[in-house]
């Protein structure tokens, strides 16, 4: 019976999809750098594995995360993937259990009942049916609310869904076909033989009663080996080979890969892993507050996955990093927008053509020339000091921060130095942020070395884009502060007297503080030590943007100060005295957007100050040293 | 083009030019390069056209070289203009006739001075009767040679042997006229048709049957400049700006040039022979320069004067494919035979030969 | 031209430093008008140059640049895009609005395109 | 009513006279308007459209005009106003033609003549075929067809602001005020006519001192694609495609700049006109070093003559647009008013 033709598309479908994946993951191993390599060797053996284990039956089967945003999708995704999980499982016991011999191909599983119709009548062998029966019908329960989302997706509280490709669409009529075939073809036989469960026995028996049930249940057997086939065929070049390849992703994280800065296997995995569900639209503000609904992180995927030109995609971003925290699958979104804008502008078509299909399958950056951009910065002398204050650019617009940061300073009796008060030289980061790293390091040396030569132990920025970049890039002794944690060291401490001011304030968390650095904490502390710090609809994790990010190349003011509103809206829901930022490009942005007073954390800390300000009285270096002693 | 827009212009802008008896003073530049033009333009006025016009050899330079190459101050100027003056006093005339271009600016800024700042006027009578114990009247009319030219330009065109046409076709001749930057540019109202449309080159060429061509870098400056092109460093300056004007000029294939400033006359004749060596350009038609004229070698040509007498054997940029055109005939021979039969210095490096 | 020649005479012939704007090639300033249609709407203020970073440094001027890109004069442009550390300080002072920072990105890019014929 | 027997006589029929007259007229005066042409309107009649809305000039027109209709008022046209006196309490005002009138107060509102292009002899007015004035512009608008000289279509236009105005070379120190913000309504109209016709504007500086001007001069080069260049034109000349050749300094990039354009707009600026400057010769009114009327004083006393019964309404005591001219010249009523009503 194994020889019954109907099998083989399915059997095609199966061997090429396992000999494709065998290939590309072979590839992608052999491409990874030799660390990784290691890194996934060892992630084989030990707990690594076992925690893969445990994400991909949590995530890739039950779809815990898609649960714990939205219960109707989680059941959705559940049902789908964890109800086929079983169905192969329990089919492949039941057949290996029921069957005429043991270890048998794949498809002896998959057409068990084709091949023995009369399968499943009396005893252990009737309630097994019945469990199959109900496999069946739980995928057949997700897969109507799948066929829901797709025409009206409101209803499953999506704002926005990705649009299809072509053979996204052949793919996804394939798959779902599969289950009301498979339905259909178990109950005609059935039907014919009188055996089944709870719903193919019944639809069979009915079917079978005005129908020739026997001639039509060959068709379904073949339609559904069709649509099998079909959907393993089409798998690689369809959104849903992200199934298989969330699988090595998980295995290649929990190994401790990262996405690093350059293109890699890992990235091309990530690539293939976006399942393209479009969580990540429904969550950038570009979308909901400036309608602009072609750039966010799925189709920025989907473009690397085509290998289109998407230089316009890739600029066009906040980089707010929303989207990856609220990724399903976990692609480090941010770090892959980088790497394409690093790689500048791609190679022409003919050229992408051949590297596509090349071996390696890599794609080669266009080497930028290597003369320096900022050659002509002159080395400054240094001088030496406890404390180096980094305004950075873009406080230096907004002179208040800089005013409230000297006088908490002097009150707090902090020996410092403004490393840029005359006006310094940029950090680096947005150039980095527009993937220009070669030109960013030149400015990195540049800072890295006033900042060695004076000898701090604490470097001070107000600047939560300076601050990421000196944290993350610089290699430093001196320990990186943002203003807000500094403030809060100088309050825990003891060294800064402050007064209690009686206003409702609100904070907004800058990305690149927030998301970007993980500073949530310190602010709050600082801000609920002088004020009432009052609750915001989106805030840590997931914090809105304030649309001013340097992050984005392309935006338009407007749009930015659409955003801006927008965020701002929500932020003064409660109608606060003061909407308090840490950041001076958001509190220039807030500032145009909004009747409410914007405020830095420091200018807040600063109106606390005890008035008139007095010089510090007899505690000049303690606090510093002290901070370090334990810093 | 509107021609009665021009016309209009002109009718605003006509200067006094007397009929006879003018004290005549020579250029530095004109009297050494174009040497046949000065002494054509005495005979005309003496033979052709009857006129007094009287020189005195101990009239010198006006300094306005040196002037505008800021090594002569205005005082010494004016002093020497002064005795010019006092010469043409002395001689009985009132009428003052300029070979040069720059000495005619400098005269009318001397003239304007005097005008607005009398007590200048004062000290010049003090200084040159200190320094020559000369006095001076001031004269009462001052021409630029071209300026009387152009006044007579129509007997000339009554007594004219050969005009400005190609004699094979019948078609008059395309002709770039420049005028000299000082003969107007500072003082409009000394100039004929005033500084944005000189008259008095294309009054000339219109009477004697030429066309003129008006081109977008006409008002250019030939690029002399003084000390663009007294300090050798800066000639990259002086060639550039010539350039402009016949890179400006090439598209509409001119038969000449006609200039009533020394000075521009020996630059675009010069540099054409030194872009054409530099570059390898030239700008004329058929690969050869453009013959650059003075208004007194065209209008010794029209009446009839031999070439060789004008001294267009001197000019870089030879014409003898002009003559040919306009239907003058000359003796190879001669070209480089002076009066008394000795044999003249022969030029190297010229170009239509 | 022969420096020989030139030599021969001690000078050359001076460029022009007039813009011929019937001659310059204005292929930068379509390209970044496009890309970033802003562009259009500097009055030349001069307030990114005042609050520009890298113009403390250097005669980096965006305000100089930008008229440089709209007249097709690109030649100056080459070395001076480079020297743009894109803070964004000058996008916030700009009173048009004008995304001065991807100007001088897009720039940069058309500028390279261009040395390499494909603009 | 009151004052109804009083007598006014306004010189000059164009948009302040108009106004004055007709206001004057709803508030019982007897009013004689003098206009030099065949009918009241002035400069207003050669307009097409209006800055900032470009709004059609008509539509002002016909609100002036209305106004003339009332039954206080006379006009009489083709006649200017030659002298000014005073013969005891009344002003006596003598007609070209040779005949006088008696008023109890005069309103001079003879306003500006456009600036004489063929003075900028190096622009080449009158000699270039393609070099026009912002009033033939508007004629083209109205015609419906923005053309060469010889009928084609220009691919290339460009504006030169400040003809005749900020000039000391034309005697003229003063600013035009309208003619920047004409120039931008201009540019734009052309743009709209043809697309594909690239349009120039030379200007020494933007003056969009009105509302909503510099709103206009922002759309103007956000949406119509108007190119600005900051620099004088200093001379123009043809080539020999016959297209005209301007030459400039780009004073924003540092260096010289020539374009060929196929036609050049002249943005000819406001003097005082031939007409009221003969008047005020006749009359001893005093003039400024601008040559516009001098007024009583310059904050308070603007609509104010040094002789007693006479008034000055709009652009004859400096450059002023439509909205101004209208508000100076009701200003001017109420000051007669209140001279009238005081006598």
């Amino acid at each position: 019976m194994s020889s019954e033709i109907f099998v083989w598309p399915f059997n095609l479908g199966l061997y090429f999809i396992l000999i494709y994946s065998v290939v590309r993951s072979t590839v992608w191993f052999r491409n990874l750098s030799r660390p990784d390599k290691l890194r996934l060797q060892r992630g084989f053996f030990g707990i690594p594995f076992m925690q893969s284990i445990k994400e991909i039956f949590m995530e890739s089967l039950l779809h815990r995360r898609i649960f714990k945003k939205n219960f109707v999708l989680g059941y959705m995704h559940m049902s789908l993937a964890f109800g086929w999980f079983l169905l192969i499982v329990f089919g492949t016991i039941e057949a290996d259990f029921f069957g005429e011999k043991h270890l048998n191909p794949p498809s002896h599983a998959i057409f068990f009942r084709a091949f023995n119709p009369d399968h499943g009548a009396v005893g252990l062998a009737r309630a097994y049916t019945h469990l199959m029966d109900f496999l069946l019908a739980f995928i057949l329960s997700g897969l109507l609310l799948a066929v829901i989302k797709r025409f009206i997706p409101s209803m499953m509280g999506m704002k926005k869904t990705t649009k299809h490709t072509w053979s996204d669409r052949t793919a996804l009529l394939s798959l779902w076909l599969i289950f009301p075939s498979r339905l259909l073809a178990e109950s005609f036989t059935c039907g014919t033989y009188g055996s089944g469960g709870f719903l193919t026995g019944n639809l069979g028996a009915a079917l079978a009663s005005f129908l020739p049930a026997a001639e039509i249940a060959p068709w379904f057997w073949w339609l559904y080996s069709l649509a099998l086939g079909t959907f393993f065929f089409l798998l690689p070049v369809t959104r849903y080979f992200h199934i298989p390849i969330e699988l090595l992703l998980i295995f290649m994280r929990n190994s401790g890969i990262t996405t690093g800065d350059k293109s890699s296997s890992y990235t091309e995995v990530q690539t293939h892993a976006c399942s393209s569900c479009g969580v990540c639209i429904g969550v950038c503000q570009m979308s909901y507050a400036a309608g602009i609904n072609d750039i966010q992180s799925a189709y920025f995927i989907k473009g690397l996955r085509s290998d289109r030109d998407i230089a316009a995609i890739t600029a066009n971003c906040l980089m707010c990093g929303r989207c990856e925290e609220a990724c399903p699958v976990g692609i480090e979104l941010g770090p892959m927008r980088l790497i394409e804008r690093r790689q500048g502008e791609r190679p022409d078509t003919a050229k992408r053509f051949l590297e596509r299909y090349s071996l390696t399958g890599r794609r080669s950056t266009i080497e930028r020339e290597s003369t320096q951009s900022y050659g002509y910065l002159v080395r400054e002398e240094a001088e030496s000091a406890d404390v180096l204050f980094f305004a950075g650019c873009m406080t230096h617009l907004t002179p208040s921060v800089i005013s409230a940061m000297k006088k908490i300073m002097e009150s707090a009796g902090v020996r410092y130095r403004f490393m840029d008060e005359q006006g310094g030289v940029c950090c680096g980061r947005p150039l980095m942020l527009a993937g220009r790293d070669r030109e960013a390091r030149e400015l990195i040396n540049h800072n890295s070395d006033i900042i060695w030569k004076s000898g701090a132990r604490i470097l001070v920025t107000s600047c939560p884009i300076c601050y990421k970049i000196f944290r993350e890039s610089y290699y430093l002794e001196a320990r990186v502060m943002h203003h807000s944690e500094f403030i809060n060291l100088l309050i825990e401490e003891g060294s800064l007297r402050l007064g209690y001011l009686h206003r409702k304030v609100v904070y907004h968390d800058p990305c690149e503080l927030g998301r970007g650095s993980g500073i949530y904490e310190e602010p709050r502390a600082v801000i609920s030590y002088v004020a009432e710090l009052q609750a915001v609809p989106e805030e840590g994790t997931m914090s809105l943007c304030c649309g001013g990010s340097l992050g984005n190349l392309t935006l338009s003011s407007g749009k930015r100060a659409l955003i801006a509103a927008d965020a701002a809206r929500s932020l003064t829901m409660s109608s606060p005295d003061e909407l308090i930022t840490a950041c001076p490009l958001c509190k220039k942005t807030f500032g145009q957007a909004t009747g409410t007073r914007v405020s830095d954390i420091a200018e807040l800390v600063a109106a606390a100050l005890p008035k008139p300000v007095k010089k510090s009285r007899g505690r000049p270096a303690r606090v510093t040293t002290k901070s370090l002693n334990h810093g | 083009m509107k021609p009665e827009g021009k016309k209009r212009i002109w009718a605003e802008y006509q200067k006094e030019i007397p009929d006879d008896h003018f004290f005549y003073v020579r250029s530095c530049i004109r009297q050494t390069f174009f040497a046949g033009s000065e002494q054509v333009f005495l005979k005309i006025m003496r033979d052709d056209l009857g006129k007094d016009i009287f020189e005195d050899p101990r009239h010198t330079t006006c300094t306005g070289i040196g002037y505008h190459g800021d090594v002569v101050p205005f005082e010494t100027i004016q002093t020497v203009v002064a005795r010019h003056f006092s010469l043409a006093t002395e001689a009985g005339y009132k009428n003052i006739a300029i070979s040069c271009v720059t000495s005619f600016g400098i005269y009318t800024e001397i003239l304007e001075t005097w005008k607005h700042f009398p007590e200048t006027l004062e000290r010049t009578r003090e200084d040159l009767l200190k320094a020559t114990g000369r006095t001076f009247d001031v004269p009462e009319t001052i021409s630029h040679a071209s300026d009387i030219i152009y006044k007579f330009r129509d007997e000339i065109a009554r007594k004219a042997r050969f005009n400005l046409s190609d004699i094979s076709t019948g078609k008059p001749l395309k002709v770039v006229e420049h005028i000299g930057c000082h003969y107007s540019k500072m003082f409009p109202k000394y100039g004929v048709g005033g500084a944005e449309f000189p008259h008095v080159l294309i009054g000339m060429v219109e009477s004697w049957g030429g066309d003129i061509i008006d081109y977008p870098e006409r008002r250019h400056c030939c690029g002399f400049g003084f000390r663009q092109y007294l300090i050798q460093a800066n000639r990259g300056y002086s060639l550039s700006a010539s350039r402009k004007k016949f890179e400006s000029m090439e598209p509409y294939r001119p038969d000449f040039i006609i200039a009533n400033c020394p000075g521009c006359s020996m630059f675009m004749d010069r540099w054409q022979y030194t872009i054409n060596e530099i570059d390898g350009i030239t700008y004329g038609a058929d690969g050869q320069g453009i013959p650059v004229l003075t208004y007194e070698e065209v209008a010794g040509l029209v009446l009839g004067y031999d070439p060789w007498e004008l001294g267009l054997q001197y000019h870089n940029v030879q014409s003898l494919p002009l003559l040919k055109r306009m239907g003058i005939r000359v003796d190879p021979a001669k070209r480089f035979l002076a009066k008394d039969g000795s044999r003249l210095p022969e030029p190297v490096g010229l170009m239509n030969e | 031209m022969s420096v020989r020649q030139a030599n021969r005479f001690g000078f050359g012939i001076n460029q022009s430093r007039q813009i011929n704007y019937d001659t310059s090639d204005r292929k930068v300033r379509d390209y970044v008008t496009l890309r970033e249609p802003s562009f259009r709407l500097c009055f030349a203020c001069g307030g990114c140059s005042a609050t520009c970073t890298a113009g403390e440094h250097i005669s980096f001027n965006l305000r100089r640049m930008i008229t440089l890109i709209r007249r097709g004069e690109i030649d100056l442009l080459r070395d001076e895009v480079t020297r743009c550390m894109l803070c964004g300080k000058c996008m916030l002072v700009c009173p048009r609005g004008v995304n001065t920072r991807n100007v001088v990105a897009m720039t940069a890019e058309a500028i390279r395109k261009l040395d390499r014929n494909e603009l | 009513m009151k004052g109804a027997s009083k007598h006014v006589i306004v010189a000059g029929g164009g948009v302040a006279g108009m106004e004055a007259a007709g206001s004057l007229a709803e508030m019982g005066y007897r009013v004689t308007l003098i206009e030099k042409g065949q009918d009241p309107g002035g400069h207003l009649l050669q307009w097409h459209a209006l800055f900032p809305d470009r709004r059609p000039a008509e539509e002002v027109r016909g609100y002036l005009r209305k106004r003339l209709n009332h039954e206080n008022i006379s006009v009489i046209t083709s006649t200017v106003v030659e002298k000014i006196r005073h013969h005891g309490h009344d002003v006596i005002v003598n007609l070209s033609g040779g005949t006088e009138e008696r008023a109890d107060a005069v309103i001079v509102a003879t306003g500006f003549d456009l600036f004489d292009a063929h003075r900028k002899e190096e622009y080449g007015y009158g000699i270039y075929d393609n070099v026009i004035t912002a009033a033939e512009l508007e004629e083209m608008f109205s015609m419906g067809k923005v053309a060469k000289a010889d009928g084609t279509l220009p691919s290339r236009v460009g504006f030169v602001h400040c003809v005749g105005s900020r000039d000391e070379k034309v005697s003229n120190n003063h600013c035009s005020k309208v003619c920047c913000v004409t120039a931008v309504k201009q540019a734009i109209e052309v743009r709209k006519m043809l697309p594909a016709c690239e349009v120039f504007c030379f200007y020494m500086d933007m003056r969009m001192y009105g509302p909503y001007y510099e709103e206009l001069y922002r759309e103007s080069q956000e949406v119509h694609n108007i190119n600005y260049i900051r620099g004088k034109v200093s001379e123009a000349s043809v080539n020999i495609s016959n297209r005209l050749v301007i030459k400039v300094e780009d004073t924003l990039a540092g260096r010289p700049l020539k374009m060929e354009v196929d036609l050049m707009v002249l943005m000819v600026g406001m003097e005082m006109s031939k007409q009221g400057a003969g008047l005020a010769v006749a009359s001893g009114l005093e003039t400024g070093v601008n040559r516009f009327l001098e007024t009583g004083d310059h904050h308070y006393g603007n609509n104010v003559s040094r002789m007693k019964g006479v008034f000055y309404a709009g652009t004859c005591t400096a450059p002023m647009n439509i909205t101004d001219t209208i508000s100076h010249a009701r200003a001017a009523v109420t000051e007669t008013v209140r001279y009238l009503n005081g006598r």
